[in-house]
């Protein structure tokens, strides 16, 4: 009978509480969202499994002894995991379409607007009770606007870790929503004739040119902004190793099985992060809120910028490519190219979006870099 | 809240500027860049090496079935 | 001349003991069983070179600053290790069979009682001279009866450290003798004529059922066994990442190159635990035979098991198949199908085998749960 | 020792016992399971997705042999 | 104002000093060799980069918190990345030609005199003012000689981590310049007749032979020179893997995906250790003069030993292959390929040459257990 | 600093001897080897063994297609 009385204490069915069930529902929305929806599947299917298992009572997974206790210690308190991802993103990155129009890295630029005003909207919904970020919360929320996974993460690892499960699954969320969330904003900001623009083909960009720009991108940076170093000198290296053309085993597996064993633990990780205590309060629906409007924001900004720089430059340049400047590669740019075609039926944008859709990444880890040292 | 409005602000405002002059400068650097690196293209140097690498290229479809064959071996044994 | 001396010092002919020797000798026959007699060389191969390096005296392969020391601590002491490969399994499993014939779940439950008899039958031994098994030590000597590998690593590592080489040395072994050890004792328990039973095809599984599955099997784990959802969740996760279908490349890098890594370390590790000290007593003799036994009562388990389902169902059931509960996939299918085809020339039983020994799996990570809720 | 046997006898009886009971109620819960998956599994929306799924593995077929003839060729000319 | 002048003092050119540039300079100039010249690029890439980012002022990639130390100190501290090499590269190696013709074993012992040589040359070196070698740094220098860089990088780890990064640039360097440091030492120590002769062909060896060698190196090795046992041991187990024939996918994994991900690790550890404080002095001078003059002796005692075993053997030996025994495999062996064509133009040594080239690998790691037990 | 030179010039002596000591060793021991290991080279079993890896190599060629699909794959995602 004792025994019966251990098992049972032993169950969860005992110890449960309606914040774990909750949290629980949370992580497989994530899921349904990642495998019906197909919302960024490779980061959230393992951050809504995590927050799963995460909130299992007496299970312990977060505790030391509790493996995804030693995943988050090892991967994300020090900053690993989102660096080694952001290296493997660095190659699988061509820089060609930038190199050969980088007046669109104005364009990667003005889209980080939707960070930094977000920033100044998390302290402004301070006003409202019930909010209390700090500077470091509003700057942890803000990068959301940067619509990069592993930059949200690395930066919210260093200013707000509790926030951190909140930020990561609405910076993935928007990313994946971003087919939804800027047509609309692209369209009330430009004309149809705008959006019919087409852009001059590209020329081609050389191998020494590849070659050279991560270094000129790591050498400017760590001359004036070295706390975003990290994240840009690691994605420079992955940039390198794909572009030298002599390590290209190095490259292939930074691209590949590394990127996908660090994936697995990062976004168990995250999930990690997904507990009642942290996620289930008004704060949550802020970051939410929040986020979208850093979208928003991002995105116009982008436009505006386009529109711009169309008034002043000689060749054309269709100012829907200023949306892709948000990052979110390469969904972004498959929106503008997207809607461009719906201007235009033989106006195919794609390649032109990718020059402000890499110089998004590279504007939102210089972003993370500036507020890191404004606010760390 | 005022104060901490007003540090938002300024935050906001240093931020896009650094963001604006770090990005400018780099398009600066890349003007530098695409004049230094274009020049030496046509040089031998690169013509032999691109030379080298069509022929690296060439080689590696021709291993094509050597390599398939490592694939298979892995998801067969 | 004070130089040789020192250098003869350092040899290990002047410290080695007849123990360290013996020890060897061990890793060298494991070497010997995994190359010559493909004994799950996956595993042994590595197991038999971490015992032979472990022992080499003065070379501190296992003190702080030997590299088997740091795998045993990071993989090991953590769990980690067994969990990664668990995962991996969940990634190469499918479940179709399982789901097409659910009622042969009963049978991945009833070659458990091999786990159970082996926990009573290592506290009986006690009563011999020599023999002190505590009540965890027993736990986890009885869990070589589930026959699978990471679950026996994971529950020794919990509850008995210093039995962990003995443990899995012998869950190895004996999963590799299954095709010595199953079929006298099937042939004991079966008529020719049953043995010869035809089964009805196997019904075709939507994908939708196997993305819900792992789900429902977490479900329930978290419900009643929270102390199982650790290998439990780790393997639903990596069947999940299979089944899902958005995931392929995290599939298919858990299920190659994570596993790979993972299997080289895990090996070593376990090697590193084969001391003369913990190996070379006789409780080792005791572990060796109670593993023997717990294979032969879960076969004959599950094969009573299939026999009395026989008796009940409409459809034909070959009581052989309840052979392939022990798990020891997917050895345990294929010696059922072997049996079958010995005594039928035209029945193919592999793919109905398939349910019973992946509903195995899940049995003996089921029953470690219940042990480390018992006696953890 | 004589406690310690009836212990382990307890625990060999709850685990067996528990070992059904769970594995029955996923058995259950499969019932249930194959009722809700199946159902679905004619809608348009999941027949249109495998079907897609379909066409692009017979692209990547027809791709796959295509680039294997050129490998071969060139590797036997 | 304020937040301009924190965003100042934030970039590293308020904090640059001129040891910080110079040590970039060194950076960059490794990578330039990496990239233009393909000086050993797998390895020369990521340290230059590492060095690029360590030398970042307020960066902090070297204190705690910072991805290249948490990389030193998990794979370099415990020496767990250079064994992981070395296992990889006993799972690319193959005995065979060595196997073939035994006594080309004594070439790789021959070619170590550049090890002992240089470690006798470096505490010579103390005489010049500014230099004051321990015995311990002398031992980790000479090592340079081994031409094998996990190796090196093993053995400075344990005895003079200062040095590691002079010592290990040194090594990857010199590798690199094999074609050009060994030619002119090859033809003034033998005559145009001599680089001649024509080998006999190699017999095949078999299977078992294979497997049993690195089983017989292992055993000898644990005898006799227990400290060289965690190079030799994971060499050996790699090898192991390699010929079993039984455990390919944990071969090829250890040839391929995980030393590609060590490899980029270990490269940016050792890069990280090239600070101004550790470089910048005329040590570096010294460790890189007497790596080169570790080279041109090992190839000299591997050449003079060939021509004295040429005198007293039946079957002819061409003296050129003893230049293959400082290992660098496999550049030296092509090395000894190319000059033997250049005497006769259907002479092809490379075969010939591999034998010496793997004992050299073997010849180095016993050379290192030696040092290690001598001055360890 | 003499005494240093004479530790350091015994331990090139005692290292190279023992250098030369321990492989020449190996190489006794690799004749023992190859005596042991030549012999069962012409047994039944090993040549069974070696014509499956023929077989094995023959199903490799054949089905070099199939796995060209993964490389191609790889290289066009
Ligand atoms: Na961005
Ligand atoms: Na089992
Ligand atoms: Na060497």
């Amino acid at each position: 009978m004792e025994r019966w009385l251990t098992l049972w204490q032993s169950t969860a069915l005992s110890a449960f509480g309606w914040e774990d069930a909750a949290m629980m529902l949370v992580g497989a929305i994530l899921l349904f969202l990642a495998i019906r929806k197909k919302f960024e599947p490779l980061l959230l299917l393992p951050i809504g499994f995590g927050a799963i298992l995460a909130n299992i009572p007496l299970a312990g997974f977060n505790e030391p002894g509790g493996i995804l206790y030693y995943i988050y210690v090892v991967g994300i308190d020090t900053g690993v995991f989102p660096l080694l991802i952001f290296m493997g993103v660095g190659a699988m990155t061509d820089f060609g379409p930038l190199l050969a129009n980088p007046r669109t890295l104005l364009l990667g630029a003005a889209a980080q607007f939707g960070i930094f005003a977000t920033l100044f909207g998390a302290i402004a919904l301070n006003a409202i009770p019930g909010f209390d970020f700090s500077m470091q919360d509003a700057a942890a929320i803000a990068i959301i606007g940067g619509a990069d996974g592993p930059t949200a993460i690395f930066l919210a690892s260093k200013l707000s870790p509790d926030l951190l499960g909140a930020i990561a699954v609405a910076a993935y969320s928007y990313m994946a929503l971003v087919p939804i969330i800027q047509p609309p904003i692209m369209k009330l900001l430009t004309t149809k004739a705008e959006r019919a623009v087409r852009m001059e083909q590209l020329r081609q960009v050389g191998q020494r040119e590849k070659i050279l720009f991560p270094l000129a991108v790591l050498f400017l940076t760590l001359l004036f902004l070295p706390t975003a170093t990290p994240l840009v000198g690691m994605f420079c290296l992955g940039n390198l190793m794909r572009e030298a053309g002599v390590v290209e085993r190095l490259s292939k597996t930074a691209q590949n099985e590394l990127i996908n064993i660090v994936t697995i633990f990062l976004g168990l990780a995250v999930g990690s992060k997904l507990s009642a205590a942290e996620f289930l309060n008004v704060q949550t629906l802020g970051i939410l809120a929040l986020g979208a409007v850093a979208f928003a924001i991002g995105t116009a900004s982008g436009v505006l910028m386009a529109k711009l720089m169309a008034r002043f430059s000689k060749a054309p340049i269709n100012p829907l490519i200023g949306a892709a400047g948000v990052s979110a590669v390469p969904m972004a740019a498959r929106v503008v190219n997207k809607v461009g075609l719906d201007a235009n039926q033989s106006n195919y944008l794609l390649m032109h979006a990718m020059g402000p859709n890499v110089a998004g990444v590279l504007g939102s880890a210089v972003a993370a870099g500036i507020l890191l040292a404004l606010v760390g | 809240m005022q104060q901490q409005l007003s540090e938002a602000f300024t935050i906001m405002l240093t931020g896009m500027i650094t963001v604006f002059v770090f990005l400018t400068l780099l398009l600066m650097a890349m003007a530098l860049l695409r004049r230094f690196a274009i020049q030496p293209q046509t040089d031998t140097a690169t013509s032999q090496s691109s030379a080298a690498r069509e022929t690296s290229t060439d080689n590696q479809r021709l291993a094509a079935i050597t390599a398939a064959v490592h694939a298979y071996r892995r998801d067969h044994e």
